[in-house]
């Protein structure tokens, strides 16, 4: 394994203390915690928005605090998510009267530390509602299950969450304008190959050159099935039509994220977009708006993911209302 | 008989921290096989802290102690393991509280163990996780004689053996579905580590 | 080799297709070229602003498209300087009357390809002016070789030299800034591991298991050495020692940019930032702006490079003036 | 003598095209050892579309088909090479305007090309780029006969063996300094394979 880090045990550290030099006047990190907030939370009567997980899906989580998105964000050690005290610090940093909402993606881990959190919270006196996040169509969604995954979709639920607390919102508003965006929004991803943990060091799975891993989970998690690396083309619509057929297609106005999963080039982003384009008009759907890039990375792992968010009037002015982060824009 | 002192309960968490740090590559490897590769990381940096932090304290009980290490791993571990290995032991701390830890209260902590991390995660006998394991240790030690606890190790290792070619339903493994089958779940071997240490301080006196 | 593609020759125009039609509000394809413009080019009396260079580079150079910053970037094949006949269109499509600079970064094939353009454009009587950006300090910059390469550096000349146009400068002044800043940025890299040209199939050159290349270029051309991997505060030393030797340090205000290659995750731009904080702070100087992130990739090669900007009263200003691109924000 | 028809000249360029598709691999893996790895790829997709290109018009010269050449060369090949072959052969064709190309005015073209891509890529004979195998062959053209000219494959063996112990200082190769020394420079490799092409076609006729 070849990284440029110093120590395994400091990576997650050492990052949130390189990301905020980067961004001394709009960021700030709570001593002795691995929250990074907004300089100017909390924010007096504004509903504070707080998510956050395992760390290694940079830009994700901190790389969405800002005005008009997160207010706070939790960083877990490498795909852990973090700890219910470091989450209850963050909830009280950036708790302005108004209530926080945790926005906490479907994994056993997050869900059980978060809810613990929002226990201690409320113990404290802190109005705190939360959602989960589960756009990750790879798992079956049934009461024999543990549900679908929360992955790229979450950064969806992020800005519209965010965009109504900015502008206002109570606490009960901004948890069903989250719930709504939880509702519309679907994901796929594929693996071309795994990821390493800085701690492991040695992959977390391998895949032959031929090979790539159909439904894959941000955290490396088995998707689907493995099958024979095929072009770009074939693959986003594989993708694709898994996540139509689980989506509410009831509009045909979509917001669209091509993710890139850590290793993969901008270059073939784009070249997978085209194809999603393609087919989305093919299908009579209009692209409102399309995110290419890394928002929620998996380490080094090569492969992408698209995220098709099934929009309505409300949902598409929050979506481009102004926002201020460092790896989100409008 | 007093089955836990202060001194018992202090070794049992160093006995435990010694067999993370010895099974971390193994246990992060059954987590690459059917989780997300960090639970060795997450055991070893967990029960070091525990260490750490008890050994700079002097405590007046059992209770204390093992609130410290709960305390300690839902600061430290994150993840699934994280909080459930930090309420098992906090419900231990609960029901010891005031006693001095003879053979019943120490029953009876391991149940409210396995309770708390019934109500904390949700899963059922048998679907593959260390709940399992908890859960056929406290069983076994409601019905066995103190100077037959050793046997629990048996115990643990068949529970194991048994669950290694279930499909698991819960935690990161249920996503593989009928690919964890084969698999021995990480947790579950995690948990036979801790029991092995407490074995060894048990025995420890004599 | 795995890539996300459908066939190697299509990638520079497919990827192309992607990108606009990602942001078809904001960027133009010109019909039958590589050639990417702002939707509202030509900016009647505004000096328009081209750059390009081979692909493969991404967002580099079209994600540099916007108000404040490019009118046209052009794309070559990857690795490959755009030809002359392409430069010449998007020279045309960007002239509003007030002359066009030519942003070319320091290789033979592309100063020889961009003056053949400017040869032609003078010829259709547009007025050319153009600069070459050689920030990489790997190389030395002698009459006796063909002088330092172009890299990460170049953004920041698009930045500056696009604020100024965007405020109205003649040709001459937003040339002079231009290569004012040009004397005032220095760069260096290290690659981690190869990247793989499409075309190729093949890594363009190994690194062992605990090696790295110091230096290396952004096509994967070699650097000084190669040596053993080391922490990231010591790569990071290694690379700000050499940098800050070959700028002029008159100016204790540097911008600052940590750019990823391409495989390499934010979490290790991130640990690598912290400490090139530190290291400044050491040597008494003021980090004024910082970007962390991927702006002048080299397809997928693991590894960074690091940009220092020596700045003064103008060129603070014209850094952080507002502007509006697909990939640098301010 | 006619050394060139028009005929000749679509054989000459068909001729480079099937040998820079069947050495492309040959020349990226020359260019990914002191380049940046695209020379065969270039070099592949210009002489392709070359032919392409001149296969679909009708000339009435040599001058024009050779016009045609060098444009679609600048337009498609990009990179440093695209620009010198591309000028190389525009200086060949205006030395060719409204002549039949004979031994003297095809010397005469030949030294054209040479002073082209010289002031185009401003290097000197001996810094190991294509520009010393162009050198070396115009030089033996002006004194050899025609029957003589098979020999200027010798001519571009030996100048590419004499130049592959050579430090480069142009061209991409340059960054290499001393480490560039016992390769072979690509684009004298693709030089090669043009000179070899154009005496395959002038022995085309016998
Ligand atoms: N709902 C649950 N109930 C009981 N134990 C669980 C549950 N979910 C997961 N586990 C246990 O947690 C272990 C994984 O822990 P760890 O890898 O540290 O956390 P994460 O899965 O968040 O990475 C599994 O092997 C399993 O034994
Ligand atoms: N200044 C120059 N003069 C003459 N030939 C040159 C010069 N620079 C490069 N070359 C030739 O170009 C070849 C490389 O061509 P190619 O790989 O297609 O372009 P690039 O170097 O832009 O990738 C070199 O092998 C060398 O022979
Ligand atoms: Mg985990
Ligand atoms: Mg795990
Ligand atoms: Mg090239
Ligand atoms: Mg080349």
């Amino acid at each position: 394994m070849k990284k440029v880090i110093n120590n395994a045990e400091h990576v997650v550290d050492q990052m949130l203390d390189g990301l905020v030099s980067a961004h001394p006047d709009e960021l700030k990190r709570l001593p002795d915690t691995t929250v990074i907030i907004r300089k100017d939370a909390p924010i007096k009567g504004k509903v504070g928005i707080v998510s956050g997980g395992g760390s290694g899906h940079e830009p994700a989580h901190a790389g969405f605090v800002g005005r008009g998105m997160l207010d706070a964000a939790v960083a877990g050690e490498v795909f852990t998510s973090p700890t219910p005290d470091q989450i209850l610090e963050a909830i009280k940093a950036v708790d302005g009267g108004a209530g926080v909402l945790l926005v906490i993606k479907n994994y056993t881990g997050d869900v059980m530390n978060f809810e613990m959190a929002q226990e201690m919270a409320e113990m404290e006196g802190i109005q705190v509602a939360s959602v989960v996040v589960n756009d990750d169509v790879a798992v079956e969604d049934s009461t024999f299950t543990i549900g679908r995954r929360g992955i790229a979709g979450t950064v969806f639920v992020h800005k519209v969450a965010g965009a109504k607390a900015e502008a206002g919102a109570t606490l009960e508003e901004v948890k069903a304008v989250a719930n709504q965006t939880i509702a519309s929004v679907r994901s796929m991803g594929v693996a071309l190959s795994s990821c390493t943990l800085p701690a492991a060091g040695k992959p977390s799975f391998t895949l032959a050159e031929n090979e790539m891993e159909i439904g894959i989970g941000i955290h490396g998690e088995p998707g689907i099935e493995r099958v024979a690396l095929v072009s770009a083309d074939e693959i986003t619509t594989i993708l694709l039509n898994k996540i139509l057929a689980e989506i509410d297609e009831e509009s045909s106005d979509v917001a669209v994220m091509v993710n890139g999963l850590g290793s993969t080039p901008e270059m073939e982003l784009h070249i997978v977009n085209k194809k999603v384009a393609e087919v989305l008009r093919d299908k009579g759907m209009n692209v409102y708006r399309t995110w290419v890039g890394e928002y929620m990375t998996s380490l080094d792992m090569a492969g992408f993911s698209i995220t098709i968010l099934s929009l309505n009037e409300g949902l598409m002015e929050l979506l481009v209302e102004d926002v201020k982060t460092v790896a989100f824009h409008v | 008989m007093i089955v836990l002192t202060i001194e018992h309960t202090k070794r049992w968490m160093e006995e435990i921290e010694k067999r993370m740090l010895e099974h971390k590559d193994q246990l992060t490897e059954f987590d690459q096989a059917i989780g997300d590769g960090d639970h060795g990381i997450n055991m070893a940096r967990g029960f070091h802290e525990v260490v750490a932090k008890i050994n700079h304290v002097t405590y007046d009980s059992v209770s204390d102690v093992l609130k410290s290490a709960a305390m300690t791993l839902m600061a430290k571990v994150g993840g699934a393991s994280g909080p459930l290995y930090g309420t098992a032991f906090l419900k231990m701390s609960m029901a010891m509280q005031g006693k001095e830890v003879n053979e019943e209260v120490f029953c009876q902590a391991m149940k409210d163990a396995v309770d708390g991390i019934h109500t904390r995660g949700k899963a059922e006998f048998g679907e593959k996780t260390l709940y399992d394991v908890w859960k056929q240790v406290a069983d076994f030690l409601e019905l066995e004689e103190v100077a037959e606890w050793q046997g629990l190790l048996e115990v643990c290792q068949a529970t194991i053996e048994d669950t290694r070619e279930l499909v698991a339903t819960k935690g990161r493994a249920s996503y593989l579905k009928e690919r964890s089958k084969g698999h021995v779940d990480p947790g579950s071997m995690s948990s036979f580590y801790i029991f092995e240490a407490l074995v060894e301080v048990i025995d420890w006196e004599e």
